[in-house]
C-alpha cells in the first residue's frame, strides 16, 4: 500500500508542472485563426496539408509501439505497458507544448550559440505564424508543432519497451518529463533547430540518431540501472521470456510502418512530389528489406524462422534508413535494409550475453540501427561526410546516455525505480494498477 | 464407486467421446492440462534464446461410474484414445466412497449416473 | 430457439428498408462523373482531398469504437458486440443514403421551416453537385455525403456501448434504423443543416452536442429502460465486471483519437491551412489533458492508475473539445480537457451510484463531456453565448432522450429488449449467435 | 529437424532473388531528386500526393489480411500466418521492384505484343520520371512503383488464407515469388500495362478480376492441391474448425475496408474531387450492403447471425465493386454489394460442399465476387460490354489458375508441400517456428 | 480427512464461497473445467456448419477437509450451488489418508485447515 | 500405487520440475488452479469499484507413484516448493489402486513409471 501511495504521488508530481504554464497561447491565437482564408496559394494549402496528415500517421506510430510492447512482454504487464505508453503521448504531447519546441526550435534565442537555445514556454504563433509567410508556404506554425510534438513522445516510448515489466511506473513517468522535456529537445536543437550539428554538415533526414538512436540511449541507461528481469538469465543461461501475445506484436509493427511514412514523408517537410515518393520508395524497400534479413539470420541461428525477429527486421531496416531517406537510392535503401536487418538479430543475442535485458528489442532496433542508418548516410550520400555522421552520433550520445543513465540513479536512490521482486512475479498489472489485462481468461505464468 | 481419471492425447477427446457414448457412459468432465511423460518435448526458441518444453498439452478426463460400469469405462477410452505412440496417455482409478447429485441431494449409485 | 427466430425476423425487418428505395440516384449520376475533370481549380482538389481523407479517419472510429466496446465487457459477449457494431455501421450508411442526408441537410425543402424538412430519398448530386460550385470550391455533394454519412452512424454506436451485454440484437437494430434515420438527421437539421439553432448563434463545430450528446441521451434512455447487467449492484455495492480485454480496450481509443482527427479537422470543412492546424493543436491538448486529469483523479478516488479511467479520460478530453475545437485557445483546450477528464471519473462513479449501468462509460464520455464542451464554448470562446449552447443542449436533449425512450420501451413492450437471465449468464454469443469469439481459449467467467 | 533444414534452405533461396538485382536505380535516381522542386504545379502535387496517401492505406490492408487470416483460424497456427504475411509483403513489394513493375507496365518494351513485355530489372525513373511530364501532372515515377507495389502482395496474400493451417511455409514463399513476380505483373499487363485487353474494351477499375480474381484461381489451386485440413471433413459431413479470435478478424475486416478507400480512390489515378468522391460512394455503399446481405441469407441458412459472414459479406461487397467503382451508380453500387453479400455465404457452403477447404473464406469472397463485380460492370456500366467483361475473366483464368495449379503441383512433387498430420495437429507454430502466438495462455485445442 | 471434489455451475460460485465462509471453510481449489451431463448441450453455428456442443463450462472445486466438516461442507456447498435447475452439478468425496502443509512440513489435521 | 496431488505457487513449477527430476520422478500432470488458503488476496479496482480477489494462481501438480517412491515424490516437491512464505502450498496423497497404460494396457507398477 505504500508503494503504491508513494508511486502515486511521485506520478501526480509530474502532472502539475505541464498543466501549469502554456501561457502565451491565448487570445490572440484565436483571433489569428478568425483571419487568413482568402487568397490562399493552393501550394501552401496541400504542404501544409501533407505535414498535418503525417502527424496523423506518426500519431498512430503510439499505438503501434504500445501493441509491440504489450506483445512481446507477458500477459502480467499489460495493463502497466498500455497505461505507460498512454501516459507517455499524453506528457510527451504537453511538455512539448510547454517547452520542448521552444528549446528545439530556439529561433533566434540561442543562450549558447547553437548548443542550447531557448524560446519561452507555451505556444505563440506570433503575427504571421498561420499565414504561408511562416515556413515559406509549407506549413503554418501549429502544423511545425504538432508534426514535431508527435515525434517527441516517441523517444521515450523506446525507453519504455527496454524497461518494461520491472520499472515503477510514477519514477518512469518523471524521467519522461524531464527525457522529453529537455534532453530529447536540446539534441534536436544542435541539428533540426539550427544548432552546431547543422553547421557541421551532419545529416539526419527524419531522426535515425535524434529520436532513435536518443531514445535508445535512454533506453540502453534504464536497462543497465535496473538489471535485468527475474528469471532472464539463470546460471549463466539465457532463459528466453516469452511474450504473451504475437497477433499484437504483428499490429504493433505494421502499425508502426504505416506511421513510418508520416515519420519519414513528412520530413520532408512539403508535399514536393519528387522528394516524397522517393522518401516512400526508400522507407519500404529498406523495410522489406530488413524483414527478409532478420528472417535469414534468425533462420540461421536458430534454424527455425522467428517471427518477432522478423516484426524486429522491418524496424529496424525503418530506422536504418530514416536518417538518409532523402539521399539514399533505393538500390542502397535495399542494402540498408539487408545490414540492418541481420545487425538487429545479432544485437539482440549480444544484449542478452551481456545480460543487458531488453523484452522488445529497443536497443537493437533503435540504437543500433539508428547508429548504423547516420552512418549510411557518410557511406552512400553524395556529398555526405562520415566523418560528420560521426560526430552527430557520439555528440547526440555523450548527452543522451549520461544524462539518462544519471537520472536513473538518482531515482533509483530517492523513489526507487524497480518493483519489489514479488510484485515482479505477481505482475505489474496487479501490483501497480489493481487491475488485470485479459479478465476471465486463464492465463499460466510460472515466469 | 469409482472415480476414473485419464489423460489423453487433446486430439482424441471426440473419439474417446464417441466411444463412451458407445458404453452408455455419457457424463463426464474434462479439464485440460499439461503432461510430462515419456513422450518427447520439443525445443523452443525465442529471440534467439531456446528452451525445452516438456509440459505437452493433455486432456484429463474425470469420469464417476458405479462399479459395474469400471471396466467398460477404461475400455472405451482406450479405445477411442489408442493409437499406439508413445503419449496416448494413463487411466488412473480411484475408490469413491461417496457420490452427491446436488440438484436432488440423491446420494450414491443413483447419483453418479 | 423461437427467441432466435424472433430475433432475425426482427432483424431482418430492418434490412428490407434501406435496401429498398434509393431510386433517384441513378443514370444521371454516372454520367455526372463522366463530366468534369479539366480546369481544375487546384484549390478545390485539395479541399475535396481533405474532407475524403477525413471520412476515411472518421470511418476507422468505427473499429474503435468496436474495440472499446468489446474490450471492456466480458469475453462472452465478443461476437455480439463486433456484430452490432459492423451492422450499425452498414445500416448507418444506407440509412443515411436513403434519408437521413436528405433530413439533415434539407437545402430549400423545410417543412416546418428550421425545425424539420426533408429534401426526398436517396442520393442525387444534380448538375453542379460534382463540381466546385457545390461548396464554393470546398468538395462535392459525394464528398459531402461520404463525410456525414460517416458521422452519423457514430451516434447509435455510443448507445450501442452503454446497452451492451444485455440488449437483443434484433431489437436494438431497429432503433438503430430509427434513431439514425430520424433523429439524429433531424436534431442535426436544426444546427448544421441551417435550421432554428443556428439562427440562434448556438456553436457547435464538430457535433460535441448534436453527435456525441445526442447519442449519449439515447444511450441513457437505452441503459435505463434495460436496466444494469445481471450481478452488477448486488446488495446495494457496485460489484465491477471487469472487461475482457485491455489491449483491444486501448487499440479502440487510439483508433478513435487518430480518427478525431478526421473528425473535427474534417470538420473545418476545408484545408484551410490555418484553421486546421489550429483544430489539430487543440484536439490533440485536449485529449492528452484528458488522459492526464482522469488519471490523477482515478489515482485519488481508488488510489490506483485505471487504464479503463485513464483510456475514458482521452476521449473524455476529444469530446470535450469537439464543439470549440476551432474557438478555443490551446491554453483554454488544455482546461478544457482537464475537466473533461475529471468529469468522466466522477460521471463513472455517479452513474453507477444511481444504479445506471453503462458498461464502457459511454453516458460519462459523451453525454457528460458532450455537455459540457457544448457548454465550453459559451465560456471560453469569444463572441459565444454560452445561453444559445444551453439552448442547444437543452433542445437536442427534448427531443433525443424522450424519442429514444419512448422507441425503447415500445419495442420492450412488443418484441422485448432485453434477453433473458439464462441468456445473460451464457453470454450472448452462444445465445444469440451460436459462436464464440474465443475458439479454444479457456475463459473463467463466473458472472 | 530434417523438414525444418529442408524448408529453410528453400526458404533462404526465396530471398537471394531479390537482393540480388536492382542494378539500374543508382546514382541518377539520387540526382534526379536533388534537381526539381520550384515552379510545381500545385495539381500535380496534389494528386500525387493522393497517390501516396492511397499506397499508404493499400499498405495497411497487409495488416488486415493478416488479421483477419488469424482471426479465422485456430491459434496453434498463428505465428505460422503473422510471419507468411509479413513475409509476403517483403517478398512483393521487393519483387516487384526487381521485375514485376517492368513486367506489368512494360511501355514499349513488349515482347509478344500485348501479351508479354518487360522494360528490365529495377528501377529507373529515367530523367523525366520525377516531373509532371511522366503521367501527365498526376503522379511521379516512384509513386506509380509504390502505388502499384502495394497493391502486388495482395493476390499472393489471397492465396495465404486459402492454404493456411496446412502449407509448408518454404514452399509457400517459393510460390509467392513466382506469382506475384511473374503470373500476376504478367496478367495485369493484358490490362492496366496497356496489353491486348484494355484494347479490347475490357474495364476493371481497380482489380476486382486482375487483383482479386487472379489471387483467387492462385487460392483455388493451392486449396486443390493441398487437400482439406485434417478433421474438416468427417464421415461425409462439414465440421467447423472455429477461428480462435473474432476480434482479430473484425479488426481485419475493418482494415481492409479502410485501406479500400485507397486501393479504389487511388485508382483514380488523380485525386479528380468528382471521380474520387463518387469512387468513395459507391465502394462504401456496395460494403454496407454485402454486410446485410450475407447477415440476412446467414440467418436465413443457419437460423443465427454469423459473425465471419457479416464479416466476409462487408469484403464481398468490396470485391465486387472494385471492377467498376467509378462507372457503376451508388443504387447500383447497393445491388452489386447485395449479390455479392449473399454469393459469398453461398459460396462459403458451395465450396466446403465439394470439399475444397478454406479456412477464411478467400475463395467465396476474392474468386466468386471478383468475377460478379467483374461482370456486374457489364451488366450496369454504360457503354461497357458484357462480352469483354466474361474475355477478360476467362484470359486471367485461363493463366492463372493453370499456372498456380502446375506451380503447386511441381513443389509438391519436389519440395513438398505439406506439413506432416502429426505438425498439423501440434500446429504449425510449434512445427515450423518452435513458438507459440499466445504465451502463456491456456488454449484448449482438440482438433 | 476427506477430499471433497464438487462440479458447479460457474455463476454459483460467488454463492458457494459464501457459504462456505459460513460453514469455516476457507481453503479451497479452483479449476475451470468442461462438463457433460444431463443437462443440454447448444448448436455451434460456424460459416454454416453446425456441431453439438455438449461440454459445458462448469468450475471444479476441490476441498480437503477433516471429517466431523466433510458434512457441513457438503451442505455449504449445495446451499450455495442449488437452483434446482439440471445442470446444478455434483459432489464427490475421496478418502484422503494424508496432507502435508509444504511450508511447515506439517502432517494431517494440522494441515488440512 | 499413490496418487499425489500438490498445490505450489506457480513461479516454483520449475524447481520443483527439477527436484522431481533429481528424485527420478518425470512423470506428472500439470492444470492451473486459483486456491484460497491462508494467504492474503488482494484488492482489485476496476472503474472506481472494488472487490476482493482471494482466488489466486497456482499450479497444481498430480503425479502418480509406486509405494516406495511416495515419500521421496513428497520431499522433492516440498525442496523446490517451499520458500517459508504463506501460500506455499499443500501436499494431498490418495490410494491409487488401479494405473492403466492407455497404449500398452499395462496395469499396476508397470503402469505408473
Ligand atoms: N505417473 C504419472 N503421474 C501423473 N501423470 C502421468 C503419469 N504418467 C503419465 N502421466 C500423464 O499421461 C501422459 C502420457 O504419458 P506418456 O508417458 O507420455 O504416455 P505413454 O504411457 O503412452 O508413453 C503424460 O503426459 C501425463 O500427463
Ligand atoms: N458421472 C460423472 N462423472 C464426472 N463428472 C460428472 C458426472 N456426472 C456429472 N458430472 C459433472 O457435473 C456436471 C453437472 O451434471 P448434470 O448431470 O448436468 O447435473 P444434474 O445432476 O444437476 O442434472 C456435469 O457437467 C459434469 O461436469
Ligand atoms: N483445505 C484445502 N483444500 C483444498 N486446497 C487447499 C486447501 N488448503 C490449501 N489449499 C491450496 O493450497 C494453496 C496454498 O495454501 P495456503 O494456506 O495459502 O498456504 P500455506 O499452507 O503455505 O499457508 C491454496 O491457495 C489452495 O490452492
Amino acid at each position: 500500500m505504500f508503494r503504491k501511495v508513494a508511486a502515486s504521488a511521485a506520478f501526480l508530481s509530474t502532472l502539475f508542472v505541464p498543466a501549469m504554464v502554456f501561457a502565451q497561447d491565448g487570445a490572440e491565437a484565436v483571433e489569428a485563426v478568425e483571419a487568413a482564408a482568402p487568397g490562399l496559394d493552393p501550394m501552401f494549402v496541400v504542404n501544409n496539408l501533407w505535414i498535418l496528415l503525417a502527424a496523423v500517421l506518426v500519431f498512430i506510430m503510439h499505438l503501434g509501439f504500445s501493441c509491440l510492447e504489450a506483445g512481446l512482454t507477458r500477459s502480467k504487464n499489460t495493463v502497466n505497458i498500455l497505461y505507460k505508453n498512454l501516459a507517455i503521448v499524453a506528457i510527451g504531447l504537453l511538455m512539448y507544448g510547454l517547452c520542448g519546441f521552444n528549446l528545439m526550435y530556439p529561433g533566434d534565442a540561442w543562450m549558447a550559440d547553437g548548443i542550447f537555445g531557448f524560446a519561452g514556454f507555451g505556444l505563440d504563433p506570433g503575427v504571421d505564424g498561420q499565414t504561408a509567410a511562416y515556413a515559406d508556404g509549407a506549413y503554418t506554425y501549429y502544423s511545425d508543432f504538432i508534426f514535431q510534438a508527435m515525434f517527441a513522445a516517441t523517444c521515450c516510448t523506446i525507453v519504455s519497451g527496454a524497461v518494461a515489466g520491472r520499472v515503477k511506473l510514477g519514477s518512469f513517468l518523471i524521467f519522461c518529463v524531464f527525457f522529453v522535456g529537455l534532453i530529447y529537445p536540446i539534441i534536436g536543437s544542435w541539428h533540426w533547430g539550427g544548432g552546431w550539428l547543422a553547421e557541421r554538415g551532419f545529416h539526419d533526414f527524419a531522426g535515425s540518431t535524434l529520436v532513435h538512436a536518443v531514445g535508445g540511449w535512454g533506453a540502453l541507461a534504464g536497462a543497465m540501472v535496473l538489471g535485468p528481469r527475474i528469471g532472464k538469465y539463470v546460471d549463466g543461461k539465457v532463459r528466453p521470456i516469452v511474450g504473451h501475445s504475437m497477433p499484437l506484436a504483428a499490429i504493433g509493427v505494421f502499425l508502426l510502418w504505416f506511421g513510418w511514412y508520416g515519420f519519414n514523408g513528412g520530413s520532408v517537410l512539403s508535399a514536393d512530389p519528387d522528394t516524397v515518393s522517393f522518401v516512400f520508395v526508400t522507407t519500404t524497400l529498406a523495410a522489406a528489406a530488413g524483414v527478409l534479413a532478420a528472417s535469414v539470420v534468425s533462420i540461421i541461428v536458430s534454424r527455425t524462422p522467428d517471427l518477432s525477429m522478423a516484426l524486429n527486421g522491418a524496424l529496424a531496416g525503418l530506422v536504418g534508413i530514416t536518417a538518409g531517406a532523402d539521399v539514399i537510392s533505393p538500390l542502397e535503401a535495399v542494402i540498408v535494409g539487408v545490414v540492418a536487418g541481420a545487425l538487429v538479430v545479432g544485437a539482440v543475442l549480444f544484449f542478452d550475453r551481456v545480460k543487458i535485458d531488453d523484452p522488445v528489442g529497443a536497443l537493437s532496433v533503435h540504437l543500433v540501427c539508428g547508429i548504423w542508418g547516420t552512418l549510411a548516410v557518410g557511406i552512400f550520400g553524395t556529398d555526405k561526410s562520415l566523418g560528420a555522421q560521426f560526430i552527430g552520433v557520439l555528440a547526440s550520445a555523450a548527452l543522451a546516455f549520461p544524462a539518462a543513465f544519471l537520472f536513473f540513479t538518482l531515482l533509483k536512490k530517492t523513489l526507487g525505480i524497480r518493483v519489489e521482486a514479488d510484485d515482479e512475479y505477481k505482475g505489474l498489472d496487479i501490483a501497480e494498477h489493481g487491475q488485470e489485462a485479459y479478465g476471465g481468461f486463464q492465463v499460466f505464468s510460472t515466469q | 464407486m469409482k472415480l476414473i481419471i485419464a489423460y489423453i492425447q487433446p486430439e482424441r477427446l471426440p473419439m474417446v467421446k464417441l466411444e463412451l457414448a458407445k458404453a452408455e457412459v455419457s457424463r463426464m468432465s474434462v479439464t485440460n492440462a499439461l503432461g510430462a511423460g515419456a513422450q518427447a518435448g520439443f525445443t523452443e526458441t525465442y529471440r534467439g534464446a531456446e528452451h525445452e518444453v516438456n509440459l505437452l498439452k493433455k486432456v484429463r478426463l474425470e469420469v464417476a461410474v458405479n462399479e459395474h460400469f469400471e471396466q467398460r469405462t477404461i475400455d472405451a477410452i482406450i479405445a477411442g484414445a489408442r493409437t499406439g505412440a508413445i503419449g496416448d496417455g494413463k487411466i488412473f482409478v480411484l475408490d469413491l466412497p461417496r457420490c452427491i447429485r446436488i440438484r436432488t441431494g440423491e446420494e450414491g449409485s443413483a447419483a453418479v449416473g
